[in-house]
């Protein structure tokens, strides 16, 4: 059974180790903070400022100068620390967050990434999207394997104008966990529970590469947070 | 070194037509609610606008858009804003998009005088049209160069009379890098002491950076997106 | 996110002969004492360190060089040091002279993912030898890069478990923008608190960039110049 | 009469301004800070990493933590602030700081400076000057007008390695108040008391352009602070 939007950000969730920073797009990705592993300390950040991001506030203890880089009210956890536009995305272009996470409308087999523009529609900015995808060596793109057309979103070259070229590493998406090969091509990790080999070959137009038995995604060993 | 005027009119005088200005904040967090007030009353037209949002339609830049003053806005991300994109779907509104961290290290560069460096952001994007690209340690990059504001408009939650500032939690977001930018930089506080009254170990922006500094009043601090949990 | 070690002792593992080592201080002010003693005595040999200073003849880096550990300094300013002045004029030691803001731009650099920029300083001078030089606004100026460091040593005032640090007035000089340099990065601290105790608001080194803190010991905090007036 | 060392600095404190911030070298700059005119507030810059630099500290008082560029112990002004050196030299490059007074060695008449290096003696190094001679538009230059062996230091052309080029616009020493011609030259704009043309002359070896009378320097109207 093809995964939820939950399901997506619960298995992208193992992919956390202890002691990353981790910045987490909007959308699918602000759900993984939901799922961290038992034993694993993980801190958020956020570009607009905040290392440390917390939950929601409660209601009426929201800070019109507490948001993260949607817009939305947080909470900061205790250690926390605010800071400036330019040290955000020195952080980010530094290296210094290991895992970034974001969203994507098309991957390519070579790793490059649209997920800001499409033509003729209405453009709002990529934000930080570029800064994150061109800087980070560890980008999990969280998606839905198709979109809403049923057509696939796992393409040998994006059509829609880039975010980054050659930068992501690894996709997970309703259907199945991927990799993108050095020498280009989406291998196939993992599948989605109950989903079979076909179903992904189906709704992946870049080249499929299937490597022996390709085992189930495993939920439940870690718990819910 | 007294900055101190009385209020945002005396803040805003010389900003004239067709200027270009950099506005602090991040979406309606950290903006200078009195200051974008001011410019209003102005009527100051055709301006280009560097910020990282562009407000929404009846807040924040939002109420410039509305006034048809803004003549190019330069941000990383302009949505949740109907009247932004009205103007710029029909070519009355100019709009150029930065990757944001670009965007704010290019303010720190005006302000620190580096004329321009080097970032990976946007390579092989159609934000590095046009623009020199290079190979640094086996990784290409996109040279980007300082701006050229005329003023620059900052908020910050306290200020004394030097021009020292002290943003608050995430408020501080551009306001910084902005406020060493400006030929003219104008800052608006929520309180403004005596110099001396801040710690001067845990000042943010220095006041050499700030020319003009003033209390702001009656600051509404919208929140955009209000998310919130509920207690059991 | 525990970053705390024990000790100086702890925090050093990992520093081998040869490597690059960025340390913080200005003059003797702000300088990381415990790491430079516990360099000492691990007696690493052909150091490259990039430091602003080279200590004087007993202390800071001046310990270092006693015991012909350092290979090469990079710095602005290397007087008060006789034995510095007999390595360099002997040989044995090389030294890369580079302006001080030069200097503290290619440290933040570094940190902050800009392989290089461009600035005024050093143009047709001897600094620019060898190096790229281009005309922005009329103005000639000098493309400078990133260094590649193993090690960033910094010391702050006060810092907490997450590794975010408080520095103390002009104490604070290299220190921050090292501590972003580092490939690992160790600070040492005159107080250890826990993480929630420290004002997130008045943080000027984010832990992120932080691998080790620890509580140094027996500051001794060497003053160069005793400059002092007499009360009537 | 030649000017002795507090003299040159109390006419270059004459050019001081009401709101501007100061760097002053180390010597016969550091002495300008005792002669800030009536009426005028300046603020003193130390490229180490404060503004608002006060004086000296009173004997038991001093901080090893608060020192400036020249590591002397110091205090600082009300309403003064600390930062680090990259915020620092982004104060002189992006041209925050209205005046730069430091000494020199050599100056040609084209405004290049010589003031880091001697070959074959000991080099100690830049500093900070290079970053302040090449970014400040407002540089004053203070020294002797010839060295200890009567040797001008008014050249045609540096001799020793440059700290900057075409980067002096005003010169005051023990003889002389000279600008710096823009198409080249040294325009001399005031004597020291009782100092004959001619003697200033005997000791420039670059050009220098004497149009009509020259006046004396005038001191004794501004108070010593």
């Amino acid at each position: 059974m093809a995964l939820d939007k939950n399901g997506i950000a619960q298995r992208i969730a193992q992919e956390l180790r202890d002691g990353w920073y981790v910045n987490l797009g909007i959308g699918i990705p602000t759900l993984v903070a939901n799922y961290i592993p038992e034993g694993i300390e993980v801190e958020f950040q956020s570009e607009n400022g905040i290392l440390g991001m917390g939950p929601f506030p409660f209601e009426g203890e929201e800070d019109a100068d507490l948001i993260n880089a949607g817009k939305q009210t947080i909470t900061a956890m205790e250690g926390a620390v605010y800071f400036d536009s330019a040290t955000s995305f020195a952080m980010i272009r530094g290296k210094h967050v290991q895992l970034t996470v974001l969203g994507a409308m098309e991957v390519s087999e070579k790793g490059d990434i649209a997920n800001w523009k499409i033509p003729g529609k209405m453009v709002k900015g990529m934000g930080g999207a570029m800064d994150l995808v061109a800087s980070a060596d560890n980008i999990i793109v969280a998606m839905m394997h198709a979109n809403k057309k049923g057509k696939s979103k796992l393409l040998k070259e994006c059509t829609l104008p880039l975010t980054g070229v050659g930068c992501v590493k690894k996709i997970v998406t309703n259907l199945a966990v991927l990799d993108v090969l050095p020498e280009g091509g989406f291998k196939l990790c993992e599948r989605a529970p109950g989903v079979m080999v076909e179903e992904i070959q189906a709704v992946t137009e870049g080249r499929l590469v299937v490597e022996g038995d390709v085992p189930e995604m495993q939920f439940g060993l870690e718990s819910v947070s | 070194m007294n900055k101190v005027v009385a209020n945002a009119a005396e803040a805003c005088k010389g900003i004239q037509d067709g200027m270009t200005l950099m506005v602090g904040g991040f979406g309606l967090c950290g903006i200078p609610e009195s200051s974008i007030a001011e410019l209003v009353k102005l009527g100051v037209k055709d301006i280009t606008c560097i910020s990282n949002n562009a407000g929404v339609d009846d807040f924040g830049l939002g109420l410039l858009l509305q006034g048809k003053q803004i003549k190019k806005m330069i941000s990383s991300y302009v949505g949740e804003n109907d009247e932004f994109e009205r103007q710029m779907l029909s070519g009355e509104l100019q709009v150029e998009l930065i990757p944001q961290g670009t965007l704010a290290e290019r303010c720190r560069a005006t302000g620190a005088g580096i004329p321009a460096f080097y970032t990976p952001a946007g390579f092989g994007t159609e934000v590095a049209e046009g623009k020199e690209t290079r190979e640094f340690s086996g990784k290409m990059h996109v040279l980007e160069k300082a701006f050229d504001p005329d003023f620059a408009i900052v908020k910050a939650w306290k200020g004394d009379t030097n021009g020292n500032l002290i943003f608050k939690a995430t408020a501080r977001n551009f306001n910084p890098m902005m406020a060493m930018a400006g030929k003219i930089t104008i800052a608006e506080v929520e309180e403004l002491v005596p110099a001396g009254h801040l710690d001067p170990n845990a000042i943010h922006t220095a006041g050499i950076f700030v020319q003009r500094i003033f209390q702001g009043e009656g600051y509404e601090k919208r929140i955009e997106q209000l998310t919130v949990r509920t207690k059991n």
